[in-house]
């Protein structure tokens, strides 16, 4: 963004400054993957200039989990219980379709415990950011692997994982997900665009964000290290954001890059990195996956976004006001509505 | 010639003789899915439409077609419209389960089967009446395919001509059962007369029972629990109701989606209210946590393994302070138990379900106007108090029908209880989600969205202060846990109050709830008129227990509650709850066979316990 | 110079006087992940080596690394080895912290700072010992990077040094945590006699406590109860372990694993066990329940948030009749609660968790030795009446280091209960699962796999007859239930009784369980010598409660039940069991801070409640 | 079979006529697909000669999973709770790793509720037989739509499904099941040959087979109605099996037909149907049923095949015997062991 010296602190487009999105004191681990996620979070957020009263963040159990206390004290927050926050956000969702939905969770949280819930919130294609905060182990319960650790990854207590992983990209865009991707925590630039196109989208957006769990699995023989991750990242493509707020708009080659125009007129460029990927086949996307998978790559990039399909929240037709707030008139039918019901049961 | 000429023995003989008027039970025993229900429902109706009380029981099978299905008609000039336990009059039409039901009638009864039965040769103290069913619905149903169905109500008219019962109501019932299909209501009207006329003429009638036109039904309706509490929670402003199937629970939500459809959407097409089919209870549950979080008035409704699998967000709600509505439609347990059988068995699991220190809210209906009442009451609570709020129903209420006056319109507004509002936070300029500002132990909250800058908290289940920030401090947890306890007092005096019938200075009292109630009151008045026993009766409607409760124990020797569970756990929350020597009074008196409790049961075992 | 000059002044000045031997505690105040956990179990050791009787709790934050910790280290020549509130000896490591700790303190305690804090100003009736580690530190460790580590056992030495403990045992002690790490071992054994060095050449002792030799630890071990656990379920015979990981549970799967691989793999390298880590404790518990069914001997262990999901199966288990152990390693709820502190809280949803009529039975461990013999209890018990055992220990004893005699290698062969085998079935032909032939409600099981036509049978969670063929009959279901009744009653004579501590013919009577037994045994002491109470002693080991407990509340005027939860959840498990006549005697204390039970507060308490 | 005219009843390799696998009678309904599978079970537990006492049988809830009491009445049956079969399975071949277990559920009881533990079933390739009587409805508690009900498909009440179904396959497949087809109640030839090579596959047999709920789910407008998938059902191969216990073999061309040998050494013959498809290819394999899926084929078949991937029960290295039988001695070291323990501990 253009900077212009001036007293008074920088603003984004809503009038906020950065400090207007800023959390608690984390409680996480010097160099915790998670702790960078969280300050990509509050720059897009930022950047987007999206009202923090309007977001609520929403977790499950886990170091990852915990991290909502640590941006957007503005925004109301939930830390349910473990695996389970896909229905809860549901729930809130019911009950205010305005809000704009951050789920933070981890890969135990997600791929162990909460699988279920996951599968299932996928499928509707709810408008939420579900963010996986993906360190292969669980964190917080000291190191056991996860459902998402990879095959052979050894533990420091020199255990190894003889489970595949899951792959929470593939089964997203399997189940119905409209916008799925991969980054790393590390990735400040390709994450926060994945972000702000995040926030532009309607529907169900799914980022598995491999995020480095210091304490118990960055070591050698760890797949989910710093290390690991930044030898074996693989990009898709080039991540860029226009969003739909700033009038010049910077020119693209469409020979070599994907526009895709956002629900609300933002657009994503990806400028491939690899011949003719289309972010829009579902099929094709399953199947770069699962080669990367079989390759050993860390692949990351937007694999697949989809912005026609209609979310949960259209299908229900609900009134536009959040049920939250209807008032009595509006949610107690009147006598002469009992009165038909009593008539009909005579 | 169609009838026996069993001269019937014994009772039957005396029976002949005195005339026996709006006090009977009629069993039609069939299998299910062979469509006799609805056969059934006109038979209730036509008797209920001349102006006889009815109350109408369906003992079906826990699976989908093929197996016994027992529904018993209980008409009662009284009044009393609990389980009779013995059968007056049998309909069999279920080869497979003729000979026991016939066997297991008392003498005099009179038995109406299908003539290749030939049940008329098990017992000689019965009335036998014999019908050949084929024969009459091939002459009023050409469509061969038809005629199973059709033939179930020939025994309609047959009973009809039998008792007395008039063609008239038979006939208005008949069109209302199939409301908008006329054809398929004249084809069954056909069958019925048929059978009507059959009995008038070729049936000879013994046996003392009939049905006369009285006045006690007038301006009623009949209805089940669970569509009552659908209608309740309709009217009770519910928005979010989220769903996993369960018998006995399913017809609540499945009829309240079409009550709302029907009401509950506005001129622009636009639904104010969202009902999703969850993937599970815990689903289910959470979604009800995350939307009454966000200020929606939320439900779900489910039944024991439901309430078992929502025990760790249960604890989250208590423990964080969400709101929510949980109608547990009691079955039979442990486990899967009897799913098509009537139980009071989640008491004591749901009043501390999840781990730690925990307590929940509970409203327990009696009558389907309750079910529409306390629903309200539940929606009003659960705000209110910022906890999960159980409605514990039972199958037998929830699955039957029952009749009742028509249901009031609710008399007061809709409490959302201390919500703060954008307006009010700019007075405040802030607050503390946990800070018992008003000493009930409730705290101030806010809706998500609310657009302030102070209006933010951060939810969780785990330690916190005041102030809802992270703490593991003893004191606060300690405070907060204490806090917790006042609000579950305050609360005591806001649930629903007990029902409390006094006998004639009574030492003896009497504690139900639920549908114990129906047994109960007839109960009372054979403990009276066989055994002289005079009866306080006080019926619990909710818990935490009100001061009255403790008062009625105070002023009667000896209590006896009852109930239908084997652990006697309603008694074991008053034990809990009452003043040591109070407790030397309680009696227990459990009924378990999955079966609505009957007053005879109840009379027998406490004119035994008071030794007589 | 580095002490400071400071005249301790009240308390502190008369303790400079007299000596006090061997009773002390010393608190270690830092912040998790920085590595003291070696340092506190040297001082730990040394003091324990030198047979002084010791006790080591660990207050830490639910967080991996920098935040507030506190080790407590407890050592007492009488044995006492339950937490002490007062702290005697503050070692003041965390700069965030060193102010409250300092004020906490009681006049006349001794604090042992680093230098910059400068803590001497706060108060002057304590007395302080300035230590300037980084120095210390830096003439025994070239390498900066390891310093930070090293620093820990540098206020070992000085603690030594000021205490007297013998620097040999400091080395032995050292040797034995770093094992084969000798470089490690060399580096910080300089380390701690850096600081002893220090100690001896600037401290001037001040101050009343010393350690001194003497003999009441001679051949005791020191272990967790999770430890403790694991062993015992090995030596019990456990075959299969299915887990789901959650705090304060997780040490005992994870230290079980390394013992089993040391001690169950034969030589042909094969494992005569499988351990599974779950996806959630949904799946733990249905593998045990699975394996329990099989014929193995399966267990898990988790928390209160798991005890609330495996609450549907369990119901299961309960219903269907099938073996399984459930280690309830409890932390304080409800919901996620303080996850790394102590409490009792899941006793009274445990005892009836699940929907419908179900009741588990528990045992309670309140020692290490008890963690370990248990472990054969409860796999027995559950093979021999066919269902679930919960064994409720607590985080306090499942987290911290305790003393106690070795372990008994157990006396009786593992009992696999009513199992029929091939040969059996051959001359018996067929059998009943559910049928009692024994009069103690146990039925006869055979095991999948069993080779034998009639061998099989029908296992479900809806309702059944003797055969174990599916029933909706009410007689079946009713004659089920009394009989899983009569079960339980049976188990009452076989689970392990009471404890029983008799006092001088006392009037007044104490209950407690689990951890809270330390607690009292101290308290009692302080009662009879600071308030001339006299009190007998039972501490309940098990649910349902055997005859002795019933006696024991007969034989008292008054009985004090003490507990580590809000809602004095065995107090209302008792008053339900026991003739109502006697619920007037029980009295409740109530410990709720997360914090492991102390004497003091039980004493403060009771006597109050004694009008003392 | 060859059939020998003689009095004594025709009996299978291992002496056991086919009453010796039947089961009580069913109290489903007349015409349920759920029943018609149970015969195949008999049908192919007999043929293939399984001993009856050597099988468990395990289920969850709903009518698909009270099938077990109508077949094979000589094996031990496990009716669990709804939606965790699969861990009940997991613990019973934990116990006794010698039993042939078969998993019979509904696509409620797997896909709604028990997709969690599903997920995790088939990452663990234990060996199990998990068959789905698919009938895109909950049965037992009235026709309510499950989570394999397809977009669009309407209930009698008229009420239109708008979620995208789960494809059980597809994803059994991608979370690593080593045997995944999918098969049709009313396709005797077809299911039952299927179920042959089921029995003599070692690791996670995974089967959807499309089961119509006559009550329920058979009218005009449902798409798991007899008629609808008579009319899409879209055979990936025609399937022969030649069981190891066969002498003499049947002459095929390898040209038109892949040949799978399997652990016992049986082989499944599958002619294509299809074009160079090749059942060991996973990504082709899910590929192909993205297509179906969005053809709205009804694709049958064996998808996928792997006998190489070692079962959780190897991985478990356990002695051979069954834990559940295992002697005291064996299941509890000596006292020298524990005095060993002590002695770390003082
Ligand atoms: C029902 C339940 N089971 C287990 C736990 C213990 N637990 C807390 S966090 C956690 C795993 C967290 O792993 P992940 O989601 O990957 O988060 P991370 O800490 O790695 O960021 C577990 C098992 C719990 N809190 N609740
Ligand atoms: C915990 C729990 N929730 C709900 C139910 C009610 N219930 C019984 S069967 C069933 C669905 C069965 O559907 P499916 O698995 O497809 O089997 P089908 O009857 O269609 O063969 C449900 C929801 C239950 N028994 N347990
Ligand atoms: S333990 Fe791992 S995941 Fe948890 S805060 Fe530390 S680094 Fe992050
Ligand atoms: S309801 Fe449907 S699934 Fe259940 S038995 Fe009948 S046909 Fe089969
Ligand atoms: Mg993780
Ligand atoms: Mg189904």
């Amino acid at each position: 963004m253009a900077t212009t010296p001036s007293a008074e602190p920088k603003t984004n487009h809503i009038g906020l400054s950065v400090l207007d999105y800023k959390g608690g004191k984390t409680t996480l681990c010097a160099g915790c993957g998670h702790n960078a996620i969280s300050e990509r979070i509050i720059e897009a957020m930022y950047d987007m200039g999206v009202k923090p009263e309007r977001v609520v963040k929403l977790s499950g159990i886990g170091c990852s989990s915990k991290s909502p206390a640590y941006f957007m004290n503005r925004s109301h927050s939930f830390n349910s219980v473990h695996g389970r926050m896909p229905s809860v956000a549901s729930g809130a969702l019911l009950a205010n379709r305005n809000l704009i939905a951050l789920g933070v969770s981890g890969d135990g949280d997600t791929a162990s415990i909460g699988i279920g819930q996951f599968v299932h919130l996928m499928r509707r294609n709810l408008p939420l950011i579900y963010i996986i905060e993906d360190n292969g182990v669980y964190g917080l319960t000291k190191g056991q692997f996860s459902a998402t650790a990879d095959l052979g990854s050894k533990l420091k207590s020199g255990v190894i994982n003889d489970l595949p992983p899951i792959d929470t990209c593939g089964l997203a865009i399997e189940l119905g997900a409209t916008f799925v991707g991969r980054s790393f925590s590390g990735d400040k630039r390709q994450l926060s665009t994945m972000l702000k196109a995040a926030i532009a989208h309607h529907g169900t957006v799914m980022l598995d964000v491999v995020s480095p769990c210091v304490t118990f699995n960055d070591h050698e023989g760890s797949t989910k290290s710093y290390k690991y991750v930044k030898d074996h990242d693989e990009a898709l493509q080039e991540l860029s954001f226009v969003p739909h707020f700033e009038e010049i708009d910077v020119e693209y080659d469409p020979g070599t890059t994907a526009n895709v125009t956002m629900h609300d007129g933002s657009s994503l460029r990806l400028r491939k990195l690899e011949e003719d990927y289309d972010p829009t086949d579902r099929i094709a996307a399953m199947t770069r996956l699962s080669e990367a998978h079989d390759k050993g790559e860390v692949l990351t990039g937007v694999f697949y976004v989809n912005t026609k399909a209609p979310s949960f929240l259209e299908m229900l037709n609900m009134v536009d006001q959040p049920l939250a707030t209807l008032p009595e008139s509006m949610t107690r039918p009147g006598r002469e509505a009992l009165e038909a019901a009593m008539e009909e049961l005579r | 010639m169609a009838t026996t000429d069993v001269a019937p023995q014994g009772a039957g003989g005396q029976l002949g003789r005195k005339r026996i008027v709006n006090d009977m039970s009629i069993q039609v025993a069939t299998v299910n899915g062979s469509g006799s229900q609805s056969s059934n429902t006109v038979l209730l109706r036509a008797i209920f439409q001349m102006g006889v009380p009815i109350s109408g029981k369906n003992l079906f099978p826990s699976n989908i077609a093929g197996l016994p299905t027992w529904y018993t008609i209980r008409a009662n000039k009284e009044g009393y419209i609990g389980r009779k336990k013995e059968i007056d009059f049998l309909v069999a039409m279920n080869a497979e389960t003729a000979q026991d039901d016939v066997m297991s009638l008392d003498p005099g009864a009179s038995v109406l089967y299908d003539e290749p039965l030939a049940l008329d040769k098990l017992r000689n103290d019965l009335i036998f009446y014999s019908v050949p069913y084929d024969k009459i619905v091939a002459t009023v149903c050409p469509e061969a395919k038809l005629r199973k169905l059709v033939k179930n109500m020939v025994y309609v008219g047959v009973v009809a001509g039998l008792l007395e019962i008039e063609m008239g109501e038979v006939e208005r019932a008949i069109r209302k059962q199939f409301a908008k299909k006329v054809k398929a209501a004249n084809l069954n009207l056909a069958a019925a007369q048929a059978g009507f006329d059959y009995a008038k003429a070729s049936l000879q009638k013994r046996g003392a029972f009939y049905i006369e036109r009285m006045d006690k039904t007038a301006g009623k309706i009949i209805i089940d629990g669970n569509s009552a509490a659908a209608l309740g929670c309709m009217f009770a402003g519910c928005t979010v109701v989220t769903w996993y199937p369960i018998t006995p629970s399913s017809s609540l939500v499945e009829t309240m989606i079409e009550y709302m459809k029907e009401y509950r959407i506005g001129p622009d097409g636009k639904a104010t209210f969202a009902i999703v089919q969850a993937e599970d209870e815990l689903a289910a549950i959470g979604m009800v946590i995350g939307a009454g979080w966000a200020g929606a008035r939320s439900m779900t409704a489910t039944a024991g393994p439901g309430i078992s699998l929502m025990s760790e967000f249960s604890g989250l709600a208590y423990y964080a302070e969400i709101p929510g509505v949980i109608w547990d439609i009691q079955r039979v347990g442990p486990s899967t138990g009897l799913p098509t059988r009537t139980s009071q068995g989640d008491i004591l699991s749901t009043a501390f379900l999840s781990h730690g220190d925990t307590k929940h809210i509970m409203l327990i209906p009696s009558s389907v106007a309750e079910c529409f009442s306390m629903a309200s009451d539940a929606f009003n609570l659960a705000e209110q108090f910022q906890t999960l709020v159980f409605v514990m129903s039972d199958l037998d209420l929830g699955m039957n029908n029952w009749m009742s006056d028509p249901f009031e319109y609710p008399t007061t507004p809709i409490k959302r209880g201390k919500v703060l509002t954008k307006e009010e936070l700019d007075k405040l300029g802030g607050f503390a989600r946990y800070k018992d500002l008003d000493g009930d132990g409730v705290g101030y909250r806010t809706l998500p969205g609310t657009d302030h800058p102070a209006a933010a908290y951060f939810t969780r289940g785990s330690g916190h202060n005041d102030k809802s920030n992270y703490s593991e401090r003893p004191d606060d947890y300690e405070n907060n846990m204490e806090r917790l306890n006042r609000k579950f007092e305050t609360a005591r005096s806001f649930v629903p109050r007990p029902e409390i019938l006094k006998g004639a200075n009574a030492k003896i009292g009497i504690i139900a709830y639920g549908t114990s109630h129906w047994g109960i009151i007839e109960s009372r008045d054979q403990l009276r008129t066989e055994y002289a026993i005079e009866t306080d009766y006080l019926r619990l409607r909710a818990y935490p227990f009100t001061r009255e409760v403790h008062e009625f124990i105070e002023h009667h020797d000896r209590v006896y509650v009852v109930e239908q569970n084997r652990d006697a756990q309603m008694l074991s929350l008053l034990k809990l709850d009452l003043k040591p020597e109070l407790t030397t009074r309680l009696r227990s008196i459990s009924h378990l066979d999955g079966l609505p409790l009957d007053a005879r049961s109840v009379t027998d075992e406490l004119s035994t316990m008071e030794g007589k």
